[in-house]
């Protein structure tokens, strides 16, 4: 067994939905160059739905491809069915993901997460202004 | 596509030489060298041949020689090994900040059997400063280990000048030669350690095959308990295959050292000047003179060497972010930390380590490989991106 | 003139197939196995073959298995990490007093280090009786470490009655079955161990490499501290060709087991009832029956082990007389001082291991080559001279 | 470097001087079976030279050829002469003794010795008598 499988490639050499949103619905940062992998992600929400998500990931290929692979199952999917994108179901989408890199799949959901919660609180401060 | 082999540090291939010296003790002259019958003798006259040769290698008395498993098993029989054995004299130990985990992770065993380790610290190019060491010894040290090299950065460290105050003080002083021992001169009496490891596998010799050397009259206790053989100082049938390859890996190397030198230095030459002129906010990591021939180290800002790895890999170049031990594990490297490279710099450690086989072009292959592949990669990264809206969208 | 070799248990002869197996290793596949380019692909995917077919051999899973350097180094880390991991809940240990000195001297170890040791007794075959273990079982004892089947005599031993003892209290229990994997059939469900022993170079595998079995979930400490090869369990750039020919050894000897020992136990079973019958004042040493399939041992009284040995090896026939790690050693064995023989006997010691390729032939050698050897040196002796005269003198 | 040289590997082969003495002048018997060697050494005396030497030798190879190596070095040679036959000399004739084994270049030394002390207190006992 090679270390990354062939679904974790794939989404390494051929990164989908990389770049900035310009003028984003919302923003989620995670991690730091510490820890070893950091991740932005970018989302465009119409009617309760993702309309667009990007990224932009400094770390190893594992969080590359987790990057990928959460943008992939995010785009389109309604907030809520977005925010249950659980790192198990990312690392399982990649067809497994070694042991020690298995944080990288958390980063990627909470990245998800966070960038959805940035738009619903911006929504919120938006309505009551 | 292009092949290009460029993670010698991690190990070497085999020289064709040494397989023909092994084969032989894969075939009949199979016994074990402890036998007193005939099929032992074979086994045990090709260990006694490869001790010379591995002891000429260094310039050492093959009595002085313990073949071990790996460069591994021997930095865990020095460490551990000496400190246990002198342990009625104190239990300080000091070691270096940039030492291999071998040597850095049994002296954390230490630790938990009551030593005290002390860790010296590096200058910005990853050298040990002999004064530092001073500083570090006390009166109940009694071990010192200090690498020749770093197989991270390539940086030769000043043993003799070290050698020169342990033995002033009649503390037993260790060396991890495992990134020298068959690349560059090593020879025991100038650099004058008390005991040295090194590894077959390092200089076309085969894996699983270490040895130790030791300073007669100095005192170790055995990793591996067991029966008599190495004088009792390591158990365990021997690996003849693999010891008789060091030996002949170590004979070869000593014979063509020079050679090997002046193939290896200009094309490390070459990349260490010519990859900072190809791509912007790259870092020379090690020190510029003192580092061994074939070893060419970076980091690549605000990008992870893992990635900038797998994307040359994907071009058919071998390379390594780290030590290969270490691979796949996350944290940066403590060796870039202690030189005081940041944690963001420091991921994105590269390294290139030339072997033998490596020729001009296949240098210029990565040169022209390598930029693409970074600005790939930044395009990606949320660091370069806030760098550039900052200080570029500055300018 | 004819040459047959009866050491076995010293070291087999590699199989041509493993050789095969393995030469793609000293070749081109050459990558360390952590290195995440291409190179290290294959060294990586022909480790976690070799882990599965050593696994498959002893009925156990892929992840439990760590490669070691020799059944030497696999005793010490099992008896060293498993007491030094658990050494809150105390610090006592049993073993047998017929282990393999890298058990034993591994427990010496450990009583420096401030644990205390009981031996469980042998009896005179060689068998440790579980209710004699149950005897020195204790409140703080935090593991129990008895071999499968011993190599100087073949005794196997009753590892599923000791297991059930272990269990109950929840003890630790290791084997050493470097003896037994690979020849016997060993599963290490049915043992009901915690972790196992075994090396290649015992079933013609090569030299050089061994594993530990250790069951899920529990603890050791490392011997080999460093990289984080073996899930950090044991350092070292593993030696990849040797891991695959063990693999390769293992998946045989599963496959011919049954056929290699109906092929030895006819000519083992032979050579123990015809050379009593052939020399006067032999003793078979070892179980009778619970013994390994091409072991037969034998003391001879009034001379020496060693003399007889080279003298058959003047005639081409290869044996040990004790285990091969011992044999420049000059005590009378501790396993058969053990099994309540005398010293004098016991110097007598002579010990036949059979291997695949022994045929009936060999053994008539035996038989007919060894009488002489044994009267020239009773000739010789002193104590054949006193025997004489009172014994034969007074008939 | 085989275990043991040629010359002892001769002796032990083709043992010199096997055997007892009949009415033997001196007798000395060193070792036992626990530490794994045992030799008896027989002299005949004439003249205060060694006219005869036999041994009886329990051992290793090394046991053997010792044994063998000290009754040919001491065959003919008065007794003084014989009496200084070191371990080391014992040695040195075989062309070295691997280390675990010098003990027995000891011991062959001093059964030699044993024999030509009881020669010389009988001689003494004898003399009185
Ligand atoms: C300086 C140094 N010491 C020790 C080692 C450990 O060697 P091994 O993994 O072969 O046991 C290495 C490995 O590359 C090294 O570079
Ligand atoms: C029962 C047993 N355990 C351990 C060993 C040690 O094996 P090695 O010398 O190959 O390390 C042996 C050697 O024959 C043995 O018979």
């Amino acid at each position: 067994m090679p270390v990354y499988s062939e679904k974790v490639m794939d989404h390494f050499m051929n990164p989908r939905n990389v770049g900035e949103i310009e003028n984003p619905d919302g923003v989620g940062e995670v991690g730091n160059p510490v820890c070893g992998d950091m991740m932005t992600f970018y989302v465009k929400v119409k009617d309760n739905r993702l309309e667009d998500v990007k990224f932009r990931t400094f770390g190893c290929g594992a969080a590359i491809a987790v990057s990928s692979m959460v943008s992939e199952m995010a785009k389109g999917k309604t907030l809520e069915k977005a925010m249950k994108i659980t790192p198990r179901s990312v690392a399982d989408k990649l067809e497994g993901l070694p042991k020690q890199k298995f944080h990288c799949s958390n980063l990627g959901a909470q990245a998800l997460n966070k960038a959805i919660k940035d738009y619903l609180s911006k929504k919120k401060g938006g309505g009551k202004k | 596509m292009r092949k290009v082999y460029l993670d010698n540090a991690a190990t070497t291939p085999l020289l064709s030489e040494v397989r023909e010296a092994m084969m032989p003790y894969l075939g009949d002259i199979f016994g074990n060298p402890s036998s007193l019958h005939d099929w032992g003798d074979g086994a045990r006259e090709a260990m006694d041949r490869a001790r010379t040769q591995v002891a000429q290698l260094i310039s050492a008395d093959p009595d002085e020689i313990i073949f071990t498993g790996s460069g591994t098993e021997s930095n865990n029989f020095a460490v551990k090994g000496l400190a246990l054995a002198q342990q009625a004299k104190g239990k300080h130990v000091v070691v270096s900040a940039i030492e291999h985990f071998s040597v850095l992770h049994s002296a954390r065993t230490l630790e938990k059997l009551g030593f005290e380790v002390s860790e010296v610290p590096v200058d910005k190019h990853g050298v040990v400063d002999p004064d530092n060491v001073l500083r570090q010894i006390r009166k109940d040290t009694i071990l010192v280990s200090i690498m020749h090299a770093n197989g991270e950065v390539g940086t030769i460290e000043p043993i003799p000048e070290i050698a020169r105050i342990t033995r002033e003080r009649k503390i037993p002083f260790h060396t991890d030669a495992v990134a020298t021992a068959g690349i560059t001169p090593v020879n025991v009496a100038e650099l004058g350690v008390d005991a040295l490891s090194l590894a077959g596998n390092q200089f076309y010799g085969p894996k699983g095959v270490g040895a130790l050397w030791i300073r007669k009259g100095v005192r170790i206790m055995p990793l591996l308990d067991g029966g008599i053989q190495e004088e009792g100082r390591r158990a365990g049938t021997e690996n003849v295959p693999a010891i008789v390859g060091l030996g002949k890996a170590a004979e070869l190397a000593k014979t063509h050292m020079t050679d090997r030198i002046k193939q290896l230095t200009p094309l490390r030459d070459h990349l260490l000047k010519e990859l900072p002129g190809r791509i912007e906010h790259v870092v020379v990591t090690g020190h510029p003179q003192h580092r061994l021939p074939g070893h060419a180290s970076f980091c690549v800002e605000f990008i992870e060497g893992e990635s900038i790895l797998m994307l040359l890999n994907s071009k058919g170049i071998a390379v390594s972010s780290g030590s290969a031990c270490t691979s796949r594990a996350l944290k940066a490297s403590h060796v870039l930390i202690a030189m005081g490279l940041s944690h963001e710099i420091a991921q994105g450690s590269i390294l290139f380590t030339l072997g033998i086989d490596n020729t001009n072009e296949d240098i210029d292959y990565v040169l022209e490989t390598m930029p693409p592949i970074v600005d790939r990669l930044r395009q990606m990264s949320p660091l370069y991106a806030k760098f550039s809206k900052t200080v570029k969208g500055g300018k």
